[in-house]
């Protein structure tokens, strides 16, 4: 069997169907079996509820969630697990920011994203301008997708409080060069938050080195479960941050006049917080965490400039982001004149291809790729050659069949 | 041919190039535009009416195979027909899509979107038409009926 | 075996831990053996990213999730599922209408809570309070720490906008006279949000009948998985509330300049939603659908009532919650004189009992009671008369031991 | 006796039961109040100090018996010691409690709370009281050192 093979043999649901080509991991990846194998431990063996019950049982429980905090800092290269706040995905963790920062910015403050953000990294934005009176200002793209990083200091200034860019576009699969954007940032006293959610799946991070302050991504992302994400943010800057939801946990005391709050990461995690998932997110992250990356990298970007030479053959097929030669990740978005997205992902599927075919909840992007939808391959650690062949032949034959 | 995938025969592909009704009106009765935002398929519908019958319609459709050819459909075969009719017609490809019922004997042509019933996701694309005409004809009949000196008759603005 | 040996057999973790006894379901309940399995079975067999993609494991993670909407619609019997939102828990639901109810009022309107409510159902109205300027009112509770409804009517005014409540204290297990509350709160044209967290492992809910407007509840303890909850709310109601968070699936388009929202549900579940745990929950609640309940709340009485019976011979022991006549959930607490309850629920832990001791997120309701903390045992269709024997066994030991 | 629960010793009984310390300081130089809010435990913690030493100290503890236990050592022992002694007493409270290091030879009495190494829920209980006589000598260090005229002395206010 080949490294794919031995690879994919571990996820439950590619095992299960081996004429599969999945190709739509930048929407959700598929779970790693050791994650599913931690939540269904940790429902049969320890499931209690956290926040310091004294019997046995809520011991395991706390000891199990501290530890998939510790997990989570390691795979992401921070100072101290309790700069993690665990939320129920990267869209709550953006959301978090826009409303704990949020609170501390005045009218007049600026907040800086770019036409490459998600909606989840754009609207919550959006609804901050109408909520507090802040100006919003928007780092455009080049004509392949990229940050116009060229544009950025004259859209920086003194009152810039925050800017907010993704890590790596979910459509063009761009990249962002960070250490650029921070260092401009920085320059004028603007934070930096980075939506990694694209990231993950292609390995540990380092946030230390890219010198953000906010750090955002989901679970299902990253080969663990569903309905878990984590905000990760600098321990001097979380302290200095009101809460967001109020509940159970992340008080010190309520009383009928007034409550406090607890210490950072509690102080945002209002509510019984999703335990079993973030053990099962600890698992897929120390799985992640063992594997030899600048190999599946190299392979990963192998794979997609094979794809996109492949793919650039099929006449009428337009490339929607940087060419092969470019940075960038194993995400290939295309256009196909005269053809409909869901109408050629929907041909894809009847050949064993699940791509997505849609605006990818990035309509100001398509917007400025001129176009209402796209089709989308994405590739994770466990694609082969088998189905970058597969896909130019289906983009092939959907082109025959829709024609 | 379609390899299989009975999804896209040639009727449907035919019925989505010929894009009957495709355009706009000079003066429409009214209107009506619906989106779908989970995957940004857009029907512009406009309509004339004339004594709770449509007169003429014209519709500007970005979407899927399914979705204009619903929309073309609708462009070349809803003249004349009032709002009970194009009601009867929304829920009769309703039934065909969720239920694969028969296409009613009025309206053959839905037979070409029983292939969609296999695919839950696209029932939208192919109802998206039909329900921007249903919009369009009953926000025109309300406002007629406001706006008319009496219930009989209608004058257009 | 008796019923409950059966019942118990289903649930993996009391079947592999035979001499626990677990008397904190209030914290969280046991997962039944089929929420579990769907939890498995969704993400090996279609886990996907709902959202209507159109490949073919697309299609069944949208098929699911739709499903599992309506399966939450037919246990709380309300008119559609399309007024189910799924949520991270109970907390997440809370704040949710906090923020989309609570956008809507105005300086000077009023919300009246009472003081036996959880801080979930607190503090986010404390902070919506300083938010928006509106006055927060306390219904106060009775000596056994029952709502006071003969306070209601001088509470309300034509400026009351929502009364937000418990079902069920989850320290005292009192249940609220829900009819009385709406009654009162729709005379002055309140709202009326009530807080089914301690509700729904007691039974499948008719909130049709109970004629209230929101409900929110958590899946861990309804014998579902961890990380998901639900708001239901009125369908006209939902309708004219504004999204809470942004970002993917909740918008109709979104556009440089503005952005414009989906209907509900969608509108108000920003992001990828918890899939795999809304099948879960679903699975866990379809299970409860079908069990015979006068029966199982006949034994959950008379379980409830022989244990407080057996606590009061406890020299020195007070209960805190209505007496055993009462019409009362399974839940008790109860203060040992001169005992810390951390102490007690140590030594009980010692002899297989899991108890919980500290201020169940409800300090409001311990101050009325005159304590900082408490001991409670919380009962669920599990539990049995061996149970109840144990406990009160156990907790004649703990006084020996800390005497 | 504790029926096989070696947490509860009469050692750690009795020195709970004792309550040294308790109460509070007509002029203390310094306090600080420590709650564990997943539990509310809280302790109050008076000091007054004499050349950066506890010259006298009093605390008002509301918690279990781990946190009224450690509360009754500290009124019982710590007067004399300065800010280091302290924070060494501490650190080998934690590592007692963490790692089931030996109790120090200045504190043989902390051996009592080993058995708690097997709870970690209630460790910070044990900790609480230390953690609060820290935070109230550290200020009234820092406080002293910037309201006095020199650094040898102080001036109680
Ligand atoms: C770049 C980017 N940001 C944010 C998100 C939101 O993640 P989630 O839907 O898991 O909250 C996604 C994925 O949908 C994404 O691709
Ligand atoms: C009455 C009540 N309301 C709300 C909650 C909050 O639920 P969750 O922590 O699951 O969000 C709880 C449980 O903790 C509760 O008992």
């Amino acid at each position: 069997m080949s490294e794919t093979d031995l690879l994919r043999a571990e996820f439950p649901l590619l095992a299960a169907n081996p004429g599969l080509h999945y190709l739509d991991s930048a929407a959700t990846a598929q779970i790693h079996r050791c994650a599913l194998d931690a939540v269904v431990r940790h429902e049969t063996g320890c499931r209690a509820n956290v926040l310091r019950g004294s019997h046995r049982l809520a011991e395991a429980a706390d000891r199990a969630y501290d530890a998939a905090r510790t997990s989570v800092a390691r795979f992401l290269n921070v100072a101290s697990a309790d700069e993690v706040v665990f939320c129920s995905g990267a869209t709550a963790a953006l959301n978090l920011v826009a409303h704990a920062f949020g609170a501390t910015l005045r009218p007049g403050d600026r907040v800086l994203v770019s036409q490459a953000e998600h909606h989840s990294n754009f609207v919550p934005w959006q609804m901050l301008r109408e909520r507090a009176g802040i100006a919003l200002d928007l780092l455009p793209v080049t004509a392949s997708g990229e940050l116009d990083l060229a544009a950025l200091p004259r859209l920086l200034s003194p009152r810039t409080r925050l800017v907010a860019v993704t890590q790596c576009s979910n459509v063009s699969g761009a990249w962002t060069d960070v250490a650029a954007v921070v260092e401009e940032a920085h320059k004028v006293g603007a934070r930096v938050l980075l939506d990694g959610a694209q990231a993950v799946q292609h390995g540990p991070q380092d946030l230390r080195a890219l010198g953000i302050d906010f750090y955002a991504f989901s679970g299902h992302k990253a080969f663990g479960p569903n309905g878990i994400g984590v905000l990760w943010a600098r321990g001097d800057l979380l302290a200095g941050l009101p809460p967001f939801l109020g509940g159970g946990g992340m008080i010190d005391e309520v009383a009928i006049e007034a409550s406090s709050w607890a210490e950072p990461p509690r102080r945002f995690e209002a509510g019984t917080p999703p335990i079993a998932q973030a053990v099962g997110l600890a698992a897929a992250l120390e799985w992640m965490g063992g594997l030899d990356w600048p190999r599946l990298r190299e392979r990963e970007e192998r794979l997609c400039a094979d794809l996109i030479d492949g793919l650039l053959a099929v006449p009428g097929l337009r490339l929607l982001g940087p060419p092969a030669s470019a940075r960038r990740a194993p995400i290939v978005s295309f256009d196909i004149a005269g053809l409909h997205p869901h109408d050629v992902c929907q041909v894809l599927d009847h050949h064993g291809l699940a791509l997505r075919g849609g605006h990818h909840c990035a309509q100001p992007l398509l917007a400025a790729f001129g176009v209402d939808a796209c089709s989308r391959a994405s590739l994770a650690l466990y694609n082969d050659e088998a189905d970058v062949a597969a896909l130019v032949e289906g983009v092939a034959a959907a082109v025959r069949t829709l024609a | 041919m379609s390899e299989g995938l009975d999804l896209y025969q040639e009727s449907i592909k035919q019925m989505a190039a010929a894009a009957h009704g495709h355009g706009q009106l000079a003066s429409p009765d009214g209107e009506a535009k619906l989106n779908n935002p989970l995957c940004g398929d857009r029907v512009h519908m406009q309509v004339a009416l004339q004594g709770g019958r449509i007169a003429a319609l014209a519709h500007q459709t970005r979407g899927c195979l399914l979705c204009r050819a619903a929309a073309s459909l609708l462009g070349a075969r809803a003249a004349g027909l009032d709002a009970a009719a194009i009601d009867a017609a929304t829920n009769a490809l309703e039934a065909l899509l969720q239920e694969q019922a028969a296409a009613p004997p009025e309206w053959p042509e839905l037979a070409m979107f029983r292939p969609a019933h296999a695919h839950p996701s696209r029932h939208k694309c192919a109802l998206l038409p039909f329900r921007a005409l249903q919009a369009a004809v009953r926000k025109t009949v309300a406002t007629q009926t406001t706006n008319s000196p009496g219930r009989t008759g209608h004058v257009r603005s």
